[in-house]
């Protein structure tokens, strides 16, 4: 599928580095955690979660982004997708724990939601450098308990999520979804481990992206051999065990490079 | 058990180069989970490339377009990749290298040489990689002459995947055998482009790319057809290939074994599938063995 | 009204050549019904050609393959044809035409006269006719003989038809230029078969053939994105258009008009859709003049 | 679509010339007067109405048709269709005259079965060379009331479809179907066009066929530019009016040839 035209209908200002862009069409099928290749005409094409079914919340980072973040609405770019596998949802009387560090907040948005909507007790953890840096705060508010964590404790715990997470009981959650930087994953991940909840947790992973479609291999990881864009971006926490995660990734040219 | 130049198949599915073979790790589930009986993997050259920008890759109703631009974390950091594949993939693993003349070549080949592929494929075919692939790839004299370099470096089997972006595939063909090819693998993608209208761009960063998947078919199939009459050594085919029939319409042809590329996409053990279909297919003609089925089309008059 | 070499064109759609162009009749029928904007006969030649046997088209999954083999009437049986196509289908009418060498082209040019044809295309490039089409339109040298043979000859516009059967389209499209062409039609046919694997035998009754319809769409706006680049004169964008989208692209590739072919399959008034279709686009996109979108991705960078 | 490989399963000799060949796949959705390319290995593709949902009936003429009468029960054909337009069938009470000369009766058989079917009142008049090459006679003489007539008088009228046809009152038919060679149905088109019955009236055409999926041009009738394979091969007596019919046919160079 080729890409499609999405014209941008409204532009909101997350943070002071992150911006929500809806477009003009809904990508009903739509899985939170699913993800779309966007594509900054004449810069490149890069991978972003959905944050709902018609927006994506990216941080500017680099070219691809700044470019992004210099369009207006009415401006377009274009959109492949949604791809991936999503977050499994709970199912009713379930309790969730979402776990969200930066921009990792995005694909978790929609996730809290729907995890509601099926009739789950969500609690949130959400943490980022500093209280501006805060995704979706009122959001996840919303949909239940939220625990805030901030690098530079201007909001909550000081600390990192992991910082909150050792104080909570995770044996009553029956889904544990997590998205943030690989480096607080990896810590998460350590410590769903010792708590041996791991089998209950999800991760959703970012690898270099060049296909999106699994066929070129780009985004493979290790041991498994798994396609991050494909079989993934969504793991669960058993297939992960004696992965590359929090250990290196690789480049666009496929070299590894230490995380 | 099959054997092709020399190198001992569970069956004749091969994954095609570039795809899945970036890492060791990728190549080894595509053997163990996809059921290939040897593995190609990505094309490594000599210095690390990033490739192209994206969109590198879309699908569109008949197939796919592709410029990723041989990204490659180049051959000292293959290696390590390379073992594992060796290690554990339990199947032949075959080198994919280029270069931009027979020197990068042998250098490449030489490079790989400690982690024992089972053989070396030449890319002298990727149609959107300036300097590399069938650039070189379009001069007779330059393939036999890359063809012999490596010949020269290594001691396994050594194929050559040729471009149909030529008026004669038959005379690169032959370069290729003159050069001391164990094999030829037709073909690599066809030189092609989309335009996305809304905005005008061209959809691949690299503006053009190369065409794969169901469209390419018919022209690899007469690419390999031709390649039957005019060669003595085998002929490897490959393009569009995602079913079993597309596979014996292939050995038909005159392929002694198929590559699969594209078609991984709907499905990781369209091996298994395939090599499965050829033997039910095998049974219920009464043939004893598949390679009865290799160039049957030309008896056929 | 839309002009092309001096030609005026209801609308930028264009009957291709061998598509329902072997009688009068059915090019008025294309033209009325159909709403093309200019029909290309069936290519004439200089002796009566009874064509391969059959099966000489089949239909796959992404586009059919072909192996006609220039059947046709010759020039003096098919002047009453192109009388009648003249007379009454309201639409310019374009004799196609091949020969072995640039005598027999200009014989056949010279001999369609008396009817008038509107322009001269010229069939270097039909895949699968020994002795004519791409066997002699993968020569420069000859492409561009024919040509100026044929200007020589006629004082009506000539479009030369290019194969993508070759390295690099553009150097024969250079010889076209070179020659006097007034345009460049991209692209015939590509090389292709397919086999019956019951039976092992190639579909076709001459085994071989040319690929056409969705399947190639990719390579034709490649071709037409280069010819584009290289030459001055206009380029005819054709291969794989079905839809009012298809044409879009293929004139921001690059294309002064599109010819349809295998798409008639799907409904003869193709034209009429693409031609609302692309008016339709101008509209909301606020172009003023279907010229504007003609190369426009070129200057998308 | 590539062609099928249809494998025989009876083979019925209908009269010295013409055999039935019956095969292992049925085409459901087959409507009386459509046709398929009948794919003789290695010689020539043709032509040829189905005579039911899995049968062709063949005349032995040429090189093709000579091939196919070499097969034996357990070979194979390539088969590509159904294709075309066919007869359009009466509606339940209508009266259905069915007029068929020589194999023209190969794609009637099943027309006059579901004519019948559909609640018609069938009559045939069915014409050929004598009483051996008569064509499915009890089949028609099932569906309804039959006239014969052969040219060398072995049976029934002596002479031509069109002797039968000037004595019967054909205003009391609702369709009329005509199949048979072109001279006849040339005959029979004037006979109708004088009864002023035309508009009643579908002929089913025979062309040189190259591609039958309505793209090359071959198969083009003068003046209307239809096409046999695609358009038809059966027309309205009223499309038919100031057509080639009769008059001449193409060679397979397009040529035009004097019938
Ligand atoms: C599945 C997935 C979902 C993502 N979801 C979001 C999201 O919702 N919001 C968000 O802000 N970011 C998200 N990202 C990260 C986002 O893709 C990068 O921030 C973006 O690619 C940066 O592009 P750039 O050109 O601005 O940066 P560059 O200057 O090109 O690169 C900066 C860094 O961005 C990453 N990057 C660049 N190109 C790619 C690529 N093709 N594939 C993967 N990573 C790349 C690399 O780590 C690189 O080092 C996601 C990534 C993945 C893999
Ligand atoms: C729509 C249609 C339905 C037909 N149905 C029947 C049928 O049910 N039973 C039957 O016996 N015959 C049928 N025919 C006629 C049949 O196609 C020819 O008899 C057959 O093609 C002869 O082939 P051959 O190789 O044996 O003869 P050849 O020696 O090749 O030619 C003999 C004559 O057959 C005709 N013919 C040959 N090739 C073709 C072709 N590709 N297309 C059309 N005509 C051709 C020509 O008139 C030719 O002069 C039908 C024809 C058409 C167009
Ligand atoms: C994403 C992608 C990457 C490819 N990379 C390479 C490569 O590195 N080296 C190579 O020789 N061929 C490469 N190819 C070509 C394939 O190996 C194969 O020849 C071509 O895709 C046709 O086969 P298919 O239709 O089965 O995909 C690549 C193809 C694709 C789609
Ligand atoms: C049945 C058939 C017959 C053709 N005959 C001719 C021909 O006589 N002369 C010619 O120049 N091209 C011929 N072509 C090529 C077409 O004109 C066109 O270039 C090609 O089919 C690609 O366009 P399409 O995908 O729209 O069909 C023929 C194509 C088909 C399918
Ligand atoms: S990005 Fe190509 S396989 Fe994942
Ligand atoms: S046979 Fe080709 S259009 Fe009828």
């Amino acid at each position: 599928m080729l890409p499609l035209n999405a014209t941008i209908t409204r532009i909101d200002e997350e943070s002071p580095s992150v911006r929500t862009f809806f477009f003009d069409f809904q990508f009903e099928t739509m899985k939170p955690g699913q993800f779309v290749m966007v594509w900054v005409r004449g810069v490149d094409e890069v991978p972003m979660g959905l944050s709902s079914k018609n927006s994506i919340t990216v941080q500017k980072v680099g070219e691809a982004t700044s470019k992004l973040f210099e369009l207006k609405e009415g401006n377009s770019f274009g959109l492949r997708g949604p791809f991936g596998k999503g977050f499994s949802l709970p199912s009713e009387g379930e309790k969730t724990l979402v776990i969200a560090g930066g921009v990792g907040a995005a694909p978790l948005a929609p996730y809290a939601e729907a995890a509601k909507s099926a009739g789950s007790e969500v609690h949130t953890v959400l943490g980022a450098r500093s209280a501006d840096d805060l995704l979706f705060e009122k959001l996840f508010a919303k949909t239940g308990k939220i625990f805030i964590s901030t690098d530079d404790g201007s909001k909550g715990t000081k600390g990192f999520v992991t910082d909150v997470l050792s104080s909570l009981d995770l044996s009553v959650y029956d889904k544990i979804a997590v998205c943030g930087p690989e480096i607080m994953m990896a810590s998460v991940f350590r410590l769903l481990e010792d708590r041996k909840v791991l089998e209950k947790s999800e991760f959703s992973l970012h690898r270099y992206f060049k296909c999106g479609l699994g066929v070129c291999g780009a985004c493979c990881i290790d041991k498994s051999g798994l396609r991050v864009c494909r079989d993934g971006p969504v793991f669960s926490g058993v297939q992960l065990l004696n992965s590359e995660l929090g250990k290196y990734t690789r480049d666009a040219s496929g070299r590894r490079v230490k995380i | 058990m099959y054997t092709l130049t020399g190198l001992k198949l569970k069956n004749p599915t091969i994954l095609a180069a570039g795809i899945l073979g970036t890492t060791g790790a990728s190549l080894c589930r595509v053997a163990r989970e996809g059921g290939a009986g040897g593995v190609v993997s990505k094309s490594i050259g000599p210095m690390p490339k990033t490739g192209h920008p994206n969109p590198s890759m879309v699908k569109f109703e008949c197939g796919f377009l592709n410029a990723m631009g041989l990204p490659n974390p180049s051959y000292p950091s293959f290696l390590q990749e390379l073992d594992i594949a060796k290690k554990d993939s339990g199947v032949p693993v075959i080198a994919s290298i280029f270069g931009g003349n027979p020197a990068e070549f042998k250098e490449v080949a030489e490079g790989l040489l400690p982690a024992k592929p089972d053989a070396f494929e030449l890319n002298v075919s990727c149609p959107h990689a300036e300097g590399y692939g069938a650039a070189v790839g379009s001069n007779p004299c330059l393939v036999e002459a890359i063809t012999a370099a490596v010949k020269e470096t290594v001691n396994v089997p050594v194929w050559v995947k040729l471009t149909p972006n030529v008026s004669d595939i038959t005379c690169i063909g032959s370069a290729a055998e003159s050069g001391g090819a164990d094999a030829v693998v037709a073909i690599n993608t066809l030189k092609g482009m989309a335009i996305d209208i809304e905005s005008g761009y061209p959809v691949l960063g690299n503006r053009s790319g190369g065409l794969s998947g169901k469209a390419v078919k018919p022209v690899a199939v007469k690419c390999v057809y031709d390649l039957y009459t005019a060669l003595e050594i085998p002929v490897i085919g490959v393009g569009g290939v995602s079913s079993w029939q597309d596979a014996v319409e292939m050995m038909m042809a005159g392929a002694a074994a198929v590559q699969v590329g594209s078609a991984v996409y709907d499905r990781l053990d369209i091996f298994s599938e395939i090599s499965k279909g050829i033997e039910t297919f095998l049974q219920r003609k009464g043939y004893s063995d598949v390679k009865e089925l290799i160039g049957l089309s030309h008896e056929m008059v």
